[in-house]
C-alpha cells in the first residue's frame, strides 16, 4: 500500500519524460491523475490508520537490510501535507510555465523530486531514508537550473556541492551507526540507548555527522549557504523546495534522527539537545536578521525559510513534550504558510514582472487576492492568531518555559519583531502606498488580476494556513497528529 | 651445480638484462628485442629448472611461448611502423595524456 | 528439457562458439556483423544455461582430454566464474549492439573476428582451474585488446596501443616466470592441486610476488595504471568500453583466486595492507586526475583507474569478519556495466558534436536526452549513491571497513565518492544550460543510444538485486560466500 | 642432469656466458642492424642450449622461429623504417638516476630470483613420470608431442589462436602490404626455386618423425613460413595468391581443425579433445598437418606485414 503512494507518482514521472513537448493535454491530465490518486491514497491509509490498521512494505536490499515504507503518525502528517501541496503546486505550475521550453523534462523530474519527498516520509529506516533523500538530491538539481541560464548551472553546482558532501557525512553516519547497532529502522525512543556506554563518544560523532548531514537541506546555520541561491529556480519550484522538498526533508530527518533514531532521553543523555537548540536559535535569529535586508522578494522569502524551518528544529531539541508538539506541528504550519508565499511573489514577478519589494507599492490594488493571501502568510510567519503560525510559537514556548528553558522565548519574540520587521513593511507599501503609474512588466489577463491556474493555489493555502489556525483542536488536525507523535515519543508506545 | 641450474641462473641473468633495457631504452624496436631477451630467459628458467632429466611439460609449455613470443613480435613490429609512419618517431610521446 | 539444459556441457560451448564464429568472421567479412551479434546472443544463453547447470548440480569439472590434473588441464565454474561470465555476456551484448552501428562496413570485417576471440579468452579465462593456461589467456586477451585499441587508427590510438602492448606483455612474462618457479616447486600447475600443496617457502613468495605484480600491472593499480588512460582514452567507443569493462577484470579475477587459493593460506596479510595503500591512492589519484581531464573520454578512463582502487580496497579487510569480497565483486559487477554504458555514452557524443572536450559539451549534450539519461545513470552507479549497484558494493565496504575499524579506508571509500560526484557532475552540468551556438550535428543512430542507456539501467536495476546475485555467487562457496549468506 | 664435470661443463659455462654477453651487446648496441644481428645470433646460441638441456624440440623450434623468423620480421621491420627517424642511442637520453634506479632494480630482482632458483627445493615431484606412463595411450611417442597435442592439447588449441590473433592484429591496422617496387633478383629467384622443394621436404619430414622424435607441427610450420618468406623476398608476386579466400581458409585451417576435433571428442567420448585410443596416433597426425599448414601460412603473412591485395597491375 505505502509503495502504491509512491508509484502514483514515480509512474506518471517516467511517462512525461517519454512525451513529446507539445502534448500539453497528455501531460496535465498524467499530473493532475498522479497528484489526484495519491490524495485518495493517502486519504485511504489515514483513514485505514484510524481505524488501528497497520501499512508496511518491505523489499529485501541486502542480507539483513530491507528498504522498508511504513505509514507511521509521524509519516503521515508529512505525506499529507506533501501530497495536498503537490496537487496545489502541479496545477500552480501548469499556469507558471505555458508555453516555457523543455516541459516534459521539468514535469518528469517534478513528479520524481514529490516521489523521493514521499519515500522520505514513508520511510521506515535510515537506509531507505538515505536512499530517498538521495534521490531527493538528485531530482531537484535538473528543477533547480531550468532556466539553464549561467547563473542557474552556477547556483546548482553550489546546491550540489553542499548536498552531496552531506550526503556523504550522512553515509558515513549511517554506516557506521549500522556497525554498532546492526540496525537501522525507526523506533519510538531510539535504538542506541541499549548500547554500552563504550560506544557513547563513536555515538556523539554518529549524531554530529547525520545532522550535519541533514543540516545542509535543512539549511541550519552555516550548512545555509545554497539555500539563497537557489531562488534562480522557476516560482514553483522555489515553492515546492520551501514548503516540502528539500528544505523539509533535511528538518523531517533531524526529528527522525533525534525521537526515532537516538531518541530524546538518550541525546539528552548524550547532551547533545542543547547544542542543537543553540544552534536552531542562533539560525532563527540570523536568517531573520539577512531577510531584514534583502530588496529581492525572493531572496527575503529564503532567508525567512532559514530562520521559520529551524523554528521545527528547535522544537525538537527544546527536548520537552510540548515543545515537541510545536515543533512537528510548525512542519505542517511553516510549509503551508511558505507555499503561500512563494505562489504569491510567484505571480506578482509573472504578472507585473516585480521582483523587488521597491516595486511593490500599491500592488494590493492591482491583484488584491494575491496580495490577501500574501496577507494571510506573513501574518501566519509573524505567528499573529489566528494564523497557524501562532499555534507552533505558542507550543515551543510553552515547551521551553516548562522544560526550563525561558531563554528560548526570548529567541521566539525577537524572531517574532524581525519577522514583523521584514514582512511588515511590504504589507504596508503594498496595501497604503500608491501605484506607480505603470509596473516593470505587465501581462494582460482581461478582468482577471491574473490567470486561474496562479490564482486560485495562493487563496487555497491561505485558506488552509487560516483554517488549521482556527480548527487546530478538531481531532484531525495537525495539531491533534503532533499531540499523538509527541505522546509516542514520550509517554509510551502507541 | 648441475648445468641445468647453470642455464637456469643465466636465465634469470637474461631477465635482468631484458628488464633493465626495457625500461632505459626510448626506441621501440630496442624495447620490443628487450621484451624477446626477457622471455628468452625467462623460457631458459622454466626449463632449467627441470633438475633430474629432462621434463617435457615445460618443453611443450616454453614451445608454446615460443609461439606466443614471435606473435607478439610481430604485431608490436607492425604497430611501431604504423606509429612511426604517422608520428614520425619511433618512440613513446613522453606523456600520454597529450598524444592527440 | 530440464535435465537436457543441465546436462550440456554449457562451460565448453562458451569458450569453442565465440572461438569458432570469430574465425567464420574472418573468412566471411560480409556476413561478420550479423553472425557476430547472433554468436554473442548465444553466449548470453550458454551462460543462463550454465547457471541453471551450477543452480541444480553445484560447482562444474571437467578435465580436458580425460587426464585430469596435474597432466592434464581442468576446467572449474563456480559462483564466481557465474558472475564474471555472466556480466561479459551482459556487456558483450551491449557493446555489440553498439558496434553493429559504429563501424563502417570495413572497420567491421576488422572488429568482429579480434572481439570474438576477446570474449572467447575472456570465457577461457573465467572457467580453466590451470595456471599455465590462464597464461596463455592472458595472451590472447591482451593481444586482441591491443589490436582493437589499434583499431581507431589515430595516432593517439597507436601510441596508446603501442604502450598498452609493452605493458601487457611485460605483465604476462612476470605472470609465466611466477608459474614457471610454481611448476618446480610444487609440481603441478592445477590451481586446485596448488591449494593443496602450498607452503610458505622463499619460492612461493617469490612466484607470488611475480604473478601478482603481472598481474596488477594487467589491472593497472596505481602506480602501474600509466598505460590505461591513453589505451582507453584513444580507443574507438565500443572498445574503450570493453576494455574498462572486462578487461582489466579479467587479470583481476585470476589475482582474486590465487589471492584466495593460494596468497591467503600462506599469510599474505602485508601484501594484502599493501592492495589497501595502492588501492587508496588510486582512488585519490585518478579521481582528481578524472577531475583534470579536459577531455571526455580521458576523464571516463581516469574515473576507472579510481574505481579499480576501489576493488583493490577489499584485500586487507578480506581476511577478517566481513563482506569486503562480495562489497569487491559488487562493485566490480555494478562498474562493468556503468562503465561500458559512460563510454558507449561518450561515445555518441563524441560523434554528435564531433568533439570531447568538455568544457564545450552544452549544445551536444542538450540534443541527446537518452544518452545524457545513460551518461547520468551511469554517473550514479560509480558515485555509489542508491538505489545501485555501485552503492550497494561501497556500503558492503565501508561496513566492513568501520566494523574493522579501518578508518582510513572508510574515509577514502567516502571521499572518492565525492570526487567522482564532482566529476560526473563537471559533465552533467552542461545538460541543463542553454545551449548557445547552434551546430550542424552528425545524427547517432538510436541503437547506439539505446545500447548506452540499457547498460546504465542495468547498473541501477543491480542495486535490487544483491540477494539473489550474492546467493548465486556462493555456490562453491568462493571466499566463504555461501557461508556467509543468512 | 649430471653434475657438470669436464670438457661438458666447462662448454656450458662458456655457452651461458655468451648468452649474456650476446644478449648485452645486442640491447647496448648502437646501431640497430647491428643489434639485430646480435639477437640472431643470440637466438641460434639459445637453440644450443636448449640441445644440451636434452630439449630437441625447443631447439628446433627456437632455430626456426626465435632466430629465423623473428630475425626476419626485425630486419624487414628496420628495412621499413623511414631513414629520417632516429635510431635511438642505447638509451643515453633517459636521464642517469632513472637508469642508475632501474639497474639497482633489476639487479635487486635478478639476484633475488638467483637466490631463490638457487636453492629451489621441489616439494613435491612434478607430472614429468605420467607423462612416460601415458605414452602409449597418447598415440604419439615423442613425449613432448603428446603433451603438446594430447594432455595439454587445449593449450595448444588457444595457441593456435593466437598466432591467428597476430595476424588479424596486424591487418587491423588497415596498411596494404606495399608491392615489391624491386623485380624478381634473379640469383635470389634461382636460389628460391633450387630450395622452395627442399623446404617442403623438410617440412613434410618434420611433421611425420614429429610423432615420434624431435619434431612436430610447430618446427615444421615454421620451415613452411620459411619457405614463403624466401619466395616473398625473391620477388615472387604471392600477395595475389595471398589476398584470396582459399587464403585466409589457410590460415584458418589449423585452429578451426582443433576447434572441430574438439567437438568430435566431445561429442563421441564425452570429453573435449580426449581421443578415442585406437585413433588418437591418426587424428592427431590430422591435426598437425592443418597446424602445420596455418602456422606456415600466418608466419609468411606476418613477414609481408600489411592486408594483401590482388595484384593491380595485372
Amino acid at each position: 500500500m505505502p509503495l502504491l503512494v509512491v508509484a502514483s507518482s514515480l509512474l506518471p514521472g517516467l511517462f512525461i519524460f517519454a512525451l513529446a513537448e507539445d502534448r500539453v493535454r497528455t501531460r496535465t491530465l498524467l499530473n493532475m491523475t498522479g497528484a489526484v490518486v495519491k490524495l485518495v491514497l493517502v486519504g485511504w491509509i489515514l483513514w485505514g490508520v484510524f481505524h488501528e490498521h497497520h501499512y508496511e512494505t518491505r523489499i529485501p536490499l541486502l542480507y539483513d537490510l530491507e528498504i522498508v515504507l511504513r505509514a507511521g503518525p509521524l509519516s503521515l502528517l508529512f505525506v499529507t501535507l506533501s501530497t495536498i501541496l503537490w496537487l496545489v503546486t502541479t496545477v500552480y505550475a501548469i499556469g507558471y510555465l505555458e508555453g516555457v521550453p523543455h516541459r516534459s523534462r521539468f514535469f518528469g523530474f517534478f513528479s520524481l523530486c514529490v516521489t523521493a519527498t514521499v519515500g522520505v516520509a514513508l520511510s521506515g529506516n535510515l537506509i531507505t531514508f538515505l536512499l530517498f533523500y538521495e534521490l531527493l538530491t538528485l531530482s531537484t538539481y535538473p528543477l533547480l537550473v531550468h532556466r539553464g541560464t549561467e547563473e542557474a548551472r552556477k547556483a546548482g553546482q553550489t546546491y550540489l556541492v553542499y548536498t552531496l558532501a552531506g550526503g556523504a557525512l550522512l553515509l558515513f553516519g549511517t554506516v557506521w551507526l549500522y556497525t554498532l547497532t546492526g540496525t537501522l529502522e525507526f523506533t519510538p525512543r531510539g535504538i542506541v540507548d541499549s548500547l554500552d556506554s563504550a560506544h557513547h563518544p563513536a555515538l556523539v560523532v554518529i549524531f554530529v555527522l547525520l545532522i550535519g548531514g541533514l543540516g545542509v537541506k535543512a539549511a541550519l546555520v552555516p550548512l545555509h549557504g545554497w539555500l539563497p541561491q537557489a531562488m534562480v529556480a522557476p516560482a514553483p519550484v522555489s515553492a515546492l523546495l520551501h514548503a516540502v522538498a528539500v528544505v523539509k526533508a533535511g528538518a523531517f530527518g533531524i526529528v527522525r534522527v533525534v525521537y526515532e533514531v537516538f531518541g530524546v532521553e538518550f541525546s539528552t543523555l548524550l547532551g547533545l539537545t542543547t547544542p542543537l537548540m543553540w544552534l536552531a536559535a542562533f539560525t532563527i535569529i540570523y536568517g531573520s536578521l539577512r531577510a531584514l535586508y534583502q530588496d529581492d522578494l525572493k531572496r527575503r522569502l529564503a532567508f525567512s525559510t532559514v530562520s521559520q524551518v529551524s523554528y521545527i528544529t528547535l522544537g525538537v531539541a527544546v527536548a520537552g513534550p510540548i515543545a515537541a508538539i510545536g515543533g512537528v506541528v510548525h512542519l505542517v504550519h511553516q510549509g503551508v504558510m511558505k507555499i503561500t508565499l512563494f505562489f504569491c511573489a510567484g505571480n506578482l514577478a509573472e504578472t507585473l514582472g516585480i521582483h523587488k519589494i521597491s516595486e511593490m507599492n500599491g500592488v494590493g490594488r492591482r491583484m488584491p487576492w494575491t496580495m490577501a493571501a500574501f496577507t494571510v502568510g506573513a501574518f501566519g510567519m509573524i505567528g499573529a492568531p489566528p494564523v497557524a503560525g501562532f499555534i507552533s510559537k505558542w507550543y515551543i514556548g510553552l515547551g521551553a518555559l516548562d522544560a526550563g528553558q525561558d531563554w528560548v522565548v526570548l529567541v521566539l519574540a525577537g524572531s517574532s519583531l524581525l519577522n514583523a520587521a521584514y514582512f511588515l513593511p511590504i504589507l504596508h507599501a503594498a496595501w497604503f502606498r500608491a501605484p506607480p503609474a505603470r509596473w516593470p512588466k505587465e501581462h494582460d489577463f482581461g478582468r482577471k488580476e491574473t490567470a486561474w491556474a496562479l490564482l486560485l493555489p495562493p487563496v487555497l493555502t491561505a485558506a488552509m494556513a487560516l483554517a488549521i489556525g482556527l480548527l487546530a483542536t478538531l481531532p484531525f488536525s495537525p495539531l491533534a497528529w503532533s499531540r499523538l507523535i509527541a505522546a509516542r515519543e514520550f509517554y509510551q508506545a502507541w | 651445480m648441475t648445468a641445468a641450474d647453470l642455464y637456469a641462473l643465466a636465465g634469470v641473468g637474461l631477465v635482468g638484462l631484458g628488464l633493465y633495457a626495457l625500461i632505459v631504452h626510448a626506441h621501440l624496436l630496442r624495447k620490443i628485442l628487450a621484451i624477446n631477451v626477457t622471455g628468452s630467459g625467462i623460457f631458459l628458467v622454466l626449463v632449467g629448472l627441470s633438475g633430474t632429466g629432462p621434463d617435457a611439460i615445460p618443453q611443450a609449455m616454453v614451445i608454446t611461448g615460443i609461439v606466443v613470443a614471435v606473435s607478439a613480435t610481430a604485431l608490436a613490429l607492425a604497430l611501431m611502423l604504423r606509429l612511426t609512419a604517422l608520428s614520425g618517431q619511433a618512440e613513446l610521446p613522453q606523456d600520454p595524456d597529450d598524444a592527440h | 528439457m530440464d535435465g537436457l539444459v543441465t546436462q550440456l556441457p554449457w562451460a565448453i560451448i562458451l569458450i569453442l562458439l565465440p572461438l569458432a564464429a570469430g574465425m567464420a568472421c574472418f573468412v566471411a567479412p560480409r556476413i561478420a556483423g550479423a553472425l557476430g551479434l547472433l554468436s554473442v546472443v548465444a553466449v548470453l544463453l550458454a551462460t543462463l544455461g550454465l547457471g541453471l547447470q551450477l543452480a541444480s548440480a553445484g560447482v562444474y569439472r571437467h578435465s580436458i582430454g580425460g587426464w585430469g590434473a596435474p597432466l592434464g588441464i581442468e576446467l572449474y565454474a563456480d559462483g564466481l566464474s557465474l558472475l564474471m561470465l555472466g556480466i561479459t555476456a551482459l556487456v558483450g551484448i551491449g557493446v555489440s549492439l553498439y558496434a553493429g552501428a559504429y563501424f563502417t562496413r570495413e572497420q567491421a570485417g576488422r572488429f568482429w573476428p579480434v572481439w570474438l576471440f576477446l570474449l572467447a579468452a575472456l570465457n577461457g579465462l573465467f572457467l580453466v582451474d590451470d595456471v599455465f593456461n590462464l597464461y596463455v589467456c592472458l595472451e590472447l586477451i591482451g593481444l586482441s585488446a591491443v589490436s582493437l585499441t589499434a583499431l581507431a587508427g589515430t595516432t593517439a590510438a597507436l601510441a596508446g596501443a603501442m604502450r598498452y602492448l609493452l605493458a601487457t606483455l611485460l605483465g604476462s612474462l612476470l605472470y609465466l616466470l611466477g608459474v614457471a618457479l610454481l611448476y618446480h616447486t610444487f609440481g603441478t600447475v592445477d590451481i586446485s592441486l596448488l591449494a593443496g600443496r602450498v607452503t610458505p617457502l622463499p619460492a612461493l613468495w617469490a612466484a607470488l610476488g611475480l604473478m601478482g605484480a603481472g598481474l596488477i600491472l594487467k589491472t593497472a593499480l596505481f602506480p602501474f595504471h600509466f598505460w590505461l588512460p591513453a589505451a582507453h582514452g584513444s580507443a574507438p567507443a565500443p572498445v574503450s568500453a570493453v576494455l574498462s569493462a572486462l578487461v582489466v577484470k579479467g587479470s583481476f579475477y585470476i589475482l582474486l583466486r590465487l589471492w584466495i587459493e593460494l596468497y591467503a593460506p600462506a599469510g599474505g596479510q602485508s601484501a594484502g595492507l599493501l592492495f589497501g595503500v595502492l588501492g587508496s591512492a588510486a582512488v585519490l589519484w585518478g579521481s582528481i586526475q578524472a577531475l583534470r581531464q579536459a577531455r571526455l573520454k580521458l576523464m571516463v578512463a581516469y574515473s576507472t583507474v579510481a574505481q579499480i582502487g576501489y576493488l583493490f580496497l577489499a584485500f586487507p579487510l578480506g581476511g577478517a569478519a566481513g563482506y569486503a569480497w562480495q562489497g569487491a565483486l559488487y562493485l566490480l559487477v555494478s562498474h562493468a556495466l556503468a562503465k561500458s554504458a559512460m563510454f558507449l555514452a561518450a561515445g555518441n557524443l563524441l560523434r554528435f558534436g564531433g568533439h570531447e572536450r568538455i568544457a564545450h559539451l552544452d549544445r551536444v549534450v542538450q540534443r541527446l536526452p537518452l544518452t545524457v539519461g545513460a551518461f547520468a545513470m551511469a554517473g550514479v552507479s560509480i558515485m555509489g549513491l542508491p538505489p545501485s549497484g555501485g552503492f550497494i558494493g561501497k556500503w558492503l565496504l565501508l561496513q566492513t571497513a568501520l566494523s574493522q575499524g579501518q578508518w582510513m579506508l572508510a574515509l577514502v571509500m567516502v571521499l572518492g565518492s565525492v570526487l567522482a560526484a564532482a566529476y560526473v557532475f563537471r559533465v552533467l552540468g552542461h545538460a541543463f544550460t542553454a545551449a548557445a551556438v547552434p551546430h550542424d550535428p552528425i545524427a547517432v543512430p538510436l541503437r547506439m543510444e539505446w545500447a548506452a542507456v540499457l547498460l546504465a539501467a542495468g547498473s541501477i536495476v543491480l542495486g535490487l538485486l544483491a540477494v539473489p546475485l550474492f546467493t548465486l555467487a556462493g555456490i562453491g562457496g568462493f571466499a566463504g560466500m555461501g557461508a556467509s549468506l543468512p | 642432469m649430471e653434475t657438470m664435470t669436464g670438457l661438458t661443463g666447462l662448454f656450458d659455462v662458456f655457452l651461458s656466458a655468451g648468452l649474456l654477453w650476446l644478449a648485452w651487446q645486442a640491447l647496448a648496441s648502437t646501431d640497430l642492424f647491428r643489434a639485430i644481428v646480435l639477437f640472431i645470433s643470440f637466438g641460434l646460441l639459445m637453440a644450443l642450449a636448449w640441445a644440451r638441456l636434452g630439449a630437441p624440440d625447443i631447439a628446433l623450434a627456437e632455430a626456426a622461429i626465435g632466430a629465423g623468423l623473428t630475425g626476419a620480421l626485425l630486419l624487414s621491420a628496420l628495412a621499413r623504417l623511414p631513414r629520417d627517424v632516429p635510431a635511438g642511442d642505447a638509451g643515453c637520453r633517459t636521464a642517469f638516476v632513472v637508469r642508475v634506479l632501474a639497474w639497482l632494480a633489476t639487479m635487486g630482482l635478478a639476484s633475488t630470483l638467483a637466490w631463490v632458483v638457487f636453492h629451489l627445493q621441489p616439494v613435491a615431484p612434478g607430472p614429468g613420470n605420467a607423462v612416460i606412463e601415458q605414452l602409449e595411450a597418447s598415440g604419439v611417442g615423442n613425449p613432448v608431442t603428446a603433451v603438446l597435442l594430447n594432455f595439454r592439447g587445449y593449450d595448444t588449441l588457444l595457441e593456435m589462436a593466437v598466432l591467428l590473433l597476430a595476424l588479424l592484429g596486424v591487418w587491423s591496422l588497415g596498411v596494404e602490404a606495399e608491392q615489391q617496387v624491386t623485380g624478381a633478383d634473379p640469383v635470389l629467384d634461382g636460389l628460391a626455386r633450387l630450395l622452395l622443394p627442399l623446404l617442403i621436404l623438410v617440412a613434410a619430414y618434420l611433421l611425420w618423425v614429429g610423432a615420434h622424435a624431435p619434431g612436430g607441427a610447430f618446427q615444421a610450420g615454421s620451415v613452411l613460413g620459411a619457405a614463403g618468406v624466401l619466395l616473398l623476398l625473391a620477388g615472387w608476386r604471392l600477395r595475389a595468391a595471398m589476398s584470396s579466400a582459399w587464403m585466409r581458409a589457410v590460415l584458418v585451417a589449423g585452429p578451426a581443425a582443433f576447434v572441430a576435433m574438439a567437438v568430435t571428442t566431445l561429442l563421441i567420448e564425452g570429453r573435449l579433445l580426449e581421443f578415442p585410443q585406437a585413433q588418437a596416433g591418426m587424428l592427431i597426425f590430422v591435426l598437425e598437418a592443418c597446424a602445420t599448414l596455418s602456422i606456415g601460412a600466418t608466419l609468411a603473412a606476418l613477414y609481408l606485414g600489411g592486408i594483401p591485395q590482388a595484384e593491380d597491375d595485372a
